[in-house]
């Protein structure tokens, strides 16, 4: 992690900082904190991140750079995304649908494309010193497409609809902390929380959380019949699995859209069929390209790869309270027979970062860095002798495959190594659509786990005691309260430093093999500009235009 | 009469028999055969006749878990032979029980039978596929029953045909006259009578039940890694054909010379059963 | 006399792997103009390679290698096949053996006459459409503008077959060539398309080469008779020469062996107890009565012959009887016990009392089994041991004349003949009392027919079987029966002794059966065996 | 006639109820997950539950199969769960794409295949016949998932002719529909092709070609007038036949250039447990086979006078 050049920092912020940006300034040149980091804390401590763009390129998202030339009005782009059911926005269980809603509703906050997280709705925030109460501004003038004015009763209608007691959302359980929403005025409200939580409007930017329209009940709960929202685009259309429109709108308030139209174009489960359709230019915007594709796509003239880094990782995570995998000896034994390089290597070229088995990707910002994980056959055979499989032991990994087959790729590598340690791993491959309803379920799984912008976010969900997502059913009192500690730390570098125990219990208690971080692809054809892979497939897609 | 002066009375009998020959020696002899190890990972992505960095030549290229190919297909030749022979065995002793026994009493038995295969003949067979595989999941052993379920009652059809004719043959009226068992008339007197055709159907079917396979691999529902078989290599391959062709190639080839191969086999058996007397043998 | 058609030394050579070198062997014939040339054979004797020859259509895998044909005059040998097409159907004619499969079947028939008048005349449409009816009218058709109008699966094969005589008339030809023209019919129809034959060549004066394998028939229409015998020309001469004189060794045997329809052997005195009787069997068929009550006594030791058309029933009343299929009325007996009513265990243990001869050799053998397994099976069944049963098997093959070591063969080594006596030892290894012979020699060659009838007489005697024999030959009839009944149409129409009944019919239908006998004016002379 | 009709559809109706059950029975096994499909893989079991009661997932199961068909006979088929939508209202659209695909291969594939087959059979055993057989069998052993691979490497990637998926999404679009046909083609026109070639062989062996030959007709009369019409009795039936093949087997291609056809929902219905979708896409397919079988046998009579109705209903075998 290199540093940054004070001097031009400085110029860049110009001379109105914040008291605490200086010491934060002053850790990112020293490279103690990363240079996501610092914006991401400049922007939460109030400073707009407007002239951070001149650093994009600095950043390690590969792609587009600052605009070339000069963004032209009008077109319609085609974006091949699958269109999916959405009646209820708060209900989708993929990203792909928030992608098509994002177009009209809007968020509290966002989190960017160089995941910074930017005021949206909430002009601004303030949480008090022990994070438990979080002050939010709305922006004035906002305006519903219906012409009603947009208020805190919008925000207090989605926040009571996601807390009530038969809510289906999963903002429910992410939200519990929160016990109370107060209105202060007509452009304020206040949260108050249970607990410390550092990633509050980070939590706001998650694909369920789009603010609907305070009526969104009493007209029915159906936002396909109803699209009523604040964004700059106005559904014309919608079919699923097979096309959704999108008009740009009048009235939005902020700077109006580049595009006439984007149309959303349903290409089916194979992504063959998505890059096939690109190559012959019967689409623009890929919204995902695997790592099969990518020499494909990096030879077809007029169509642009796109690459980023992302905090997104396949986990082959084992549950610790079913047989054999209640005794730790035989998920010490995995995890030290895997080889989390060899799967980097082979199952995703190369294009990503090895995985260390605790969660924590070097690029997010928490991350504390712990002595390299070293593979050890012998001692993973002996460790398997202890616990009594002498003639090693055979398991059975189920497969999903729901980001691509090199999902099933890393898990053969993991079989070849495990087999060398004398554990016979059996690949239980299934559709995607067969695996979902059973992915927390299986003893030994293979669960892909999207991008967040904090990795507490990921941790807090999936391996806290009693989580809601927390598939391996790890729980240890120890893990829960240094996790606890860390997330109530603003300054980057203390939490930094309070994630090395964090890190260091879930890579000894041996829950996962985390083989690596996926690199993000996504694809282009030459005529769209400024269109830019976000970690978390999070497109918006009101400043991106064609040529 | 040997296997071999049988198939010598015609040219694409003896062709096809050598193809199908290959493959099964292929298959027998697969750990003898293979170079390389066909699970292990030596070096991604490496063209056909190309060398690994640590000078290990492969004839027919890696595919992207650095896996040889040639080896992937000769042990391929065994999952193929295997589990499509699996699955068309199955299917056959299903077929060939129900059709013997509906052509034999007619009446009752053969409604219900006939009326129970007319119902699965009436469901989209990929359909079937899918909601058997999809119901009780993806695996080998599943395979072999869906197949079993959706090829059945064709044989059902063809053996229930051939019974209806042998049961009227006047060596059938013979047996029944010296009071034989029904079950001895079945499998002694009728089905040996049977095997002709049935031999043709068998290749035939063979063929299309490896190509099943790699469709129901194309579906998300083949037989589970790492096993190597051609239909999943197919598919594996298919993303990344365009830029590495060999991944794909070679497994059409191979599954293509099979199905060739027991095509012209099948021709051929139909041929030497036409030449007339003494075809009836062997 | 004009010769129409010359044939010099004619040979054709079969493919190479065939179990002779030629077809035809060195055969020279000539057929004159008004004249019927009967060529007779028994199978594999090549008449029909000939008769190919003749049209210049030889089968796939044959090629002429010597001698030459002349037609009116000119020499045809080597005529391209554009030049013979100019010639088939035009001034040679063709009838075949099975009208109604060489008829086309999705064509009505009228115009498939009309194609030959399409093909060779001058006609327009409608000149063709009338010639297309008198030709079948000629044929002496019933209703020729619906028979025109008809497929070919909607008329009977007698009517079939004179709409091929039509069609080979069409264009007039100076040569008729007919292989096997009625053996697929019935005797009534056979003898009707006889007369037809023999009608036209007086009214026209073709020339008619007639190939055939039934003496009789030759009895009937020929003017000349040549006999042909693995591919060679072994007699040629006027009908009454060969017929009543032959010279030739083979051909004597032939004639020998022809079952006489007036009987000169006396048989022994028929009274004896009933062994079987058959007390109003009857079988339905949805609607159709295939069998109308019948009752019938089989009396021990003796033989009935029940005789018929196709459809006639008997067929069915073999099968009833045998419980291959089950009455819809009636009984039958055998010493007291009926038969028909038993099921189960009874019924496997009862079924060894009668055991049926099958009419094809080549079908009611299982062509997957070894002799011996088939033969010795019943031993197996009554309980012996494999060793006691290939004993016994061994010793039924040397009763119906074959040798041990055919037990470890299988029926495809056998011919027609020598399959057939394996079907007879199968039926008596189950020391039946009672034995049905359906069609048995039927389809056999007239010389193994002979020696066919001569076993079952001679078991018969020896073994005392009572045998129930199902034939459409008045001549085998003739020759093995002590009584005969005839049948119509599910019915018993005369029951009676079968000299009385041969020489004085009393029931109509008995009289037409008779008179269409083929050559029942001739009887075949007994000559010393000398072959 | 009309006896066989009524006939034929009385087993339609009876094959319609014996495939609904087992549909029903299949997809029971795993009914549980209909609810997580629903509510999406991160809803609680406590909501799952609830979802199942609310919705009758709960009652026991003849009880449900009862009540869906019930609903089935009035019309009313049901919501789709992935659609979320009435699922007759999904099925006709569907259908009709799948339609036009499978017609556009019919008329793509007959006349080729016909005239191969027809040339590789009036002379059994020739250099041409060797030639079309073996490109026949290669064409049929190409799995189709393979053969679009090729051709879309080809047209799309390398010639850059053709449109690579197929949605029409922006209306019906002829090009979009070259790639799908062709690899569909590609297996039919070979099948048929044996299939025609096989019936031509045995048609030209046919006594009556002996006497159309003996009659002094030329070879091109007796192939066209005589063999061909026997001759094609086989091969239409064969495809009629295939229709309901077109209909499911098109999954594979209609997955791999994203048409929107009958397969392709049938794919997404069944690998969601969308039983009610499922349901009527298998009763529209049993239709579909019915029917096609029905104008098959229709065909066949209509083609060989030698077949009365009553024998066609008793006719055995098939493709």
């Amino acid at each position: 992690m290199s540093g940054l050049k004070l001097g031009r920092l400085r110029s860049m912020l110009g001379g109105a900082l914040h008291p605490a940006v200086r010491p934060l300034a002053e850790q990112a040149t020293r490279g103690e904190i990363g240079r996501r980091e610092f914006l991401r804390t400049a922007a939460f401590l109030g400073v707009t991140a407007a002239s951070a763009k001149a650093f994009i390129g600095d950043l390690g998202l590969v792609g587009e750079a600052a605009a070339q030339g000069a963004p032209k009005q009008g077109g319609t782009l085609r974006f091949a995304c699958s269109v999916m059911e959405m009646k209820d926005p708060a209900l989708v269980t993929w990203a792909e649908p928030s992608n098509l809603y994002r177009n009209s509703l809007e968020f509290l906050a966002e989190v960017d494309a160089d995941n910074v997280t930017q005021p949206y709705l909430a002009e601004g925030w303030k949480p008090s010193d022990d994070l438990k109460t979080w002050t939010f501004k709305l922006r004035p003038g906002v305006k519903w497409s219906n012409g009603d004015d947009f208020t805190v009763e919008d925000v207090e209608f989605n926040f009571k609809r996601w807390q009530a007691p038969d809510s289906k959302s999963p903002n429910k359980t992410s939200f519990a902390m929160v016990t109370k929403f107060e209105k202060l005025s007509d452009l304020e409200f206040r949260l108050t929380l249970d607990r410390a939580v550092l990633a509050i409007p980070e939590m706001l930017y998650a694909y369920t959380c789009p603010i609907l329209h305070r009526k969104f009940d009493e007209m029915g709960s159906d936002w396909i019949k109803n699209p009523i929202g604040t964004g700059p685009f106005q559904m014309t259309e919608y079919k699923v699995s097979s096309i959704a429109k999108f008009k740009r709108r009048d009235g939005y308030w902020g700077k109006p859209a580049f595009l006439d139209e984007i149309q959303y174009i349903d290409l089916g489960t194979d992504i063959a069929a998505h890059v096939a359709a690109l190559a012959a230019g019967q689409v623009d915007v890929l919204y995902r390209v695997t790592i099969a594709e990518i020499e494909l796509v990096e030879k077809l003239p007029n169509v642009r790869l796109l690459r980023g880094k992302a905090a997104q990782t396949v986990v082959m995570r084992m549950q610790v309270d079913q047989k054999p995998f209640d005794d730790i000896r035989v998920r010490q034994a995995v995890c030290l027979a895997a080889d989390n390089q060899k799967m980097l290597e082979l199952a995703y070229r190369n294009r990503g970062v090895v995985g260390e088995n605790h969660h924590v990707a070097p690029f997010q910002p928490e991350y504390f860095k712990l002595p390299p994980l070293k593979r050890d056959v012998a001692k993973a055979k002996a460790l398997l002798a202890e616990a009594g499989y002498k003639d090693g032991i055979d398991l059975e990994l189920v497969v999903g495959n729901t980001q691509g087959k090199w999902e099933q790729d890393a898990s053969q590598v993991l079989q070849q190594a495990l087999a060398e340690a004398g554990i016979r791993l059996k690949l239980n491959v299934m559709p995607a659509a067969q695996y979902w309803p059973i992915w927390d379920k299986v003893p030994f799984g293979v669960t892909f786990w999207a991008h967040r912008p904090l990795a507490v976010m990921t941790l807090d969900l999936a391996y806290r005691s009693g989580a809601s997502w927390n598939e391996s059913h790890f729980s240890d009192k120890n893990f829960d309260a240094a996790l606890d500690k860390a997330m109530g730390i603003v300054n980057p570098r203390e939490r930094s430093q309070a994630m090395e125990q964090v890190e260091k219990i879930l890579q000894d208690s041996c829950v996962i093999v985390q083989p690596f971080w996926a690199d993000k692809f996504a694809a282009v054809s030459a005529k769209v500009n400024n269109h830019r892979p976000h970690p978390a497939d999070y497109f918006r897609m009101d400043r991106v235009w064609m040529t | 009469m040997t296997v071999l002066g049988v198939l010598r009375r015609s040219g694409p009998a003896l062709i096809g028999g050598a193809v199908v020959g290959v493959w099964l020696a292929c298959a027998l002899f697969a750990p003898l055969l293979a170079p390389y190890d066909p699970l292990k990972s030596y070096s991604p992505l490496i063209s056909p006749g190309g060398l690994s960095p640590d000078g290990m030549r492969f004839w027919l290229g890696t595919d992207l878990l650095g896996r040889d190919i040639l080896s992937r297909l000769i042990h391929g030749a065994r999952t193929v032979v295997v589990w499509a022979g699996l699955a068309t065995l199955s299917a056959y002793v299903v077929g060939l029980a129900a059709g013997l026994l509906a052509g034999f009493y007619r009446g009752w038995v053969d409604t219900v039978l006939s009326f129970v295969a007319n119902t699965v003949l009436s469901f989209p067979v990929l359909v079937l596929y899918i909601v058997i595989i999809v119901s009780i999941g993806a695996s080998a052993a599943n395979i072999v029953i869906a197949v079993t379920f959706a090829s059945a009652p064709a044989i059902f059809r063809i053996v229930r045909a051939l019974t209806i004719d042998l049961r009227s043959r006047d060596f059938v009226a013979a047996a029944i006259t010296q009071g034989e068992s029904d079950w001895r008339i079945m499998l002694v007197e009728i089905l040996p009578n049977a095997s002709g055709p049935l031999v043709v159907d068998v290749c035939l079917r063979l063929g299309y039940t490896a190509i099943t396979i790699g469709v129901l691999g194309f579906l998300g529902l083949g037989l589970p890694p790492p096993t190597p078989d051609w239909g999943g290599m197919i598919n594996d391959g298919r993303a990344m054909a365009i830029a590495f062709p060999h991944l794909v190639v070679f497994p059409c080839i191979a599954i293509s010379s099979l199905m060739l191969g027991l095509s012209l086999l099948a021709d051929g058996l139909r041929e030497i059963a036409n030449a007339g007397p003494g075809g009836g043998e062997g | 006399m004009e010769q129409i058609l010359s044939i010099e030394n004619l040979s054709i050579a079969l493919p190479r792997g065939a179990d002779r070198g030629f077809a035809v062997d060195g055969v020279t014939l000539q057929v004159a103009r008004g004249e019927i040339l009967c060529v007779v054979g028994e199978s594999g004797s090549g008449k029909s390679v000939l008769a190919s020859a003749a049209m210049g259509a030889l089968a796939p895998g044959l090629r002429r290698t010597g001698g030459r044909l002349t037609f009116q005059g000119q020499d045809v040998t080597d005529l391209p096949e554009k030049a013979w097409q100019k010639i088939r159907g035009n001034r040679i004619a063709m009838i075949f053996q099975e009208p109604m499969a060489a008829l086309n079947p999705a064509i009505p028939v009228g115009g498939q006459v009309a194609e030959v008048l399409e093909l060779h005349g001058d006609l327009d449409r409608a000149g063709r459409a009338a010639r297309v009816l008198a030709l079948l009218a000629a044929t002496h058709l019933p209703d020729p503008p619906r028979i025109a109008a008809s497929f070919p699966h909607q008329l009977s094969g007698g009517q079939c077959q004179r709409v091929v005589i039509a069609m080979a008339l069409a264009m007039n030809p100076a040569l008729l060539i007919a292989d096997e023209p009625t053996t697929a019919l019935d005797v009534t129809t056979q003898a009707q398309v006889l007369r037809l034959i023999g009608e036209l060549r007086d009214n026209f004066g073709h020339g008619i080469l007639f190939i055939t394998h039934d003496f009789g028939v030759v009895a009937e229409i020929a003017d000349r008779v040549a006999v042909m015998r693995h591919g060679r020309l072994v007699e040629i001469g006027p009908a009454d020469q060969v017929l009543n004189r032959p010279q030739d060794p083979y051909t004597r045997m032939l004639i020998d062996a022809v079952p006489d329809l007036h009987r000169q052997v006396q048989r022994p005195s028929r009274q004896a107890e009933p062994a079987l009787r058959i007390e109003g069997l009857a079988k339905t068929y949805g609607t159709l009565q295939a069998l109308k009550p019948v009752s019938l006594t089989l009396r021990r030791g003796r033989t009935v012959a029940i005789v018929g058309e196709s459809g006639s029933g008997k067929s069915t009343l073999a099968k009833t009887v045998i419980r291959l299929q089950s009455c819809s009325a009636g009984r039958v007996l055998v010493d007291g016990q009926d038969f028909a009513a038993l099921s189960g265990r009874a019924l496997a243990r009862a079924r060894r009392r009668i055991q049926m001869i099958f009419q094809d050799p080549f079908g009611s053998l299982n062509p997957r089994r070894r002799v011996g397994d088939i033969v010795g099976r019943a031993a197996v069944l009554a309980g012996m041991t494999r060793a006691e049963a290939r004993a016994r098997a061994a010793e039924l093959m040397e009763l119906v004349g074959l040798k041990r070591e055919a037990l470890d063969r299988r029926p495809g080594q056998f011919s027609g003949g020598q399959r057939q006596r394996i079907g007879i030892a199968r039926a008596l290894a189950m020391s039946p009392e009672i034995v049905i012979a359906d069609e048995s020699v039927s389809a056999l060659d007239v010389s193994v027919q002979k020696q066919v009838l001569a076993l079952i007489d001679d078991l018969q005697q020896r073994l005392g079987l009572t045998v129930m024999f199902i034939t459409h030959d008045l001549r085998v009839a003739a020759q093995i029966a002590d009584y005969i009944a005839v049948m119509r149409q599910g019915e018993v129409v005369e029951f009676g002794e079968a000299e009385a009944l041969l020489a004085a019919p009393r029931h109509d239908y008995t009289r037409a059966l008779l008179d269409a006998a083929p050559g029942r004016h001739w009887s075949p002379p007994r000559l010393a065996r000398e072959a | 006639m009309k006896r066989y009709i009524a006939i034929k559809l009385g087993e339609m109706i009876l094959v319609m109820l014996a495939v609904s059950f087992i549909v029903h029975v299949a997809l029971e096994l795993n009914v549980g997950d209909v609810a997580a499909k629903v509510l999406g893989q991160f809803s609680t079991a406590a909501q799952r539950q609830v979802w199942l009661k609310e919705n009758g997932y709960l009652d026991p199961f003849l009880v449900r199969y009862f009540r869906w068909l019930g609903h089935f006979i009035v019309g009313d088929w049901g919501q789709s769960l992935r659609f979320r939508t009435e699922v007759i209202s999904l099925i006709g659209p569907r259908l009709a794409a799948t339609g036009i695909l499978a017609a556009a291969t019919l008329l793509v594939t007959v006349p080729i295949a016909l005239l191969l087959g027809i040339a590789a059979g009036v002379r059994e055993g020739s250099l041409l016949d060797r030639g079309i057989t073996v490109f026949s069998v290669l064409t049929t052993s190409i799995p189709e998932f393979a053969s679009a691979v090729f051709l879309s490497a080809v047209f799309v990637f390398w010639l850059g002719l053709l449109p690579g998926a197929s949605t029409m999404t922006a209306g019906f679009s002829p090009a979009e529909l070259v790639l799908p046909v062709m690899v569909l083609s590609l297996y039919t026109a070979g099948y048929l092709a044996r299939m025609t070639r096989s019936s031509m062989i045995e048609a030209m062996a046919s006594p009556y070609v002996r006497t159309a030959m003996m009659k002094g007709a030329s070879l091109p009369r007796i192939v066209f007038r005589h063999a061909l019409r026997n001759a094609l009795i086989a091969p239409i039936t064969v495809i009629m036949l295939q229709i309901p093949w077109l209909l499911s087997g098109v999954i594979v291609v209609e997955v791999f250039f994203a048409y929107k056809g009958f397969g392709t929902l049938l794919f997404e219905a069944a690998l969601n447990s969308d039983i009610y979708l499922i349901e009527a896409c298998a009763m529209v397919g049993v239709v579909v086979v019915v029917v096609t079988q029905l104008i098959s046998d229709m065909l066949y009579t209509w083609l060989n006078p030698r077949i009365s109705f009553r024998d066609v209903g008793r006719r055995e075998g098939g493709a």
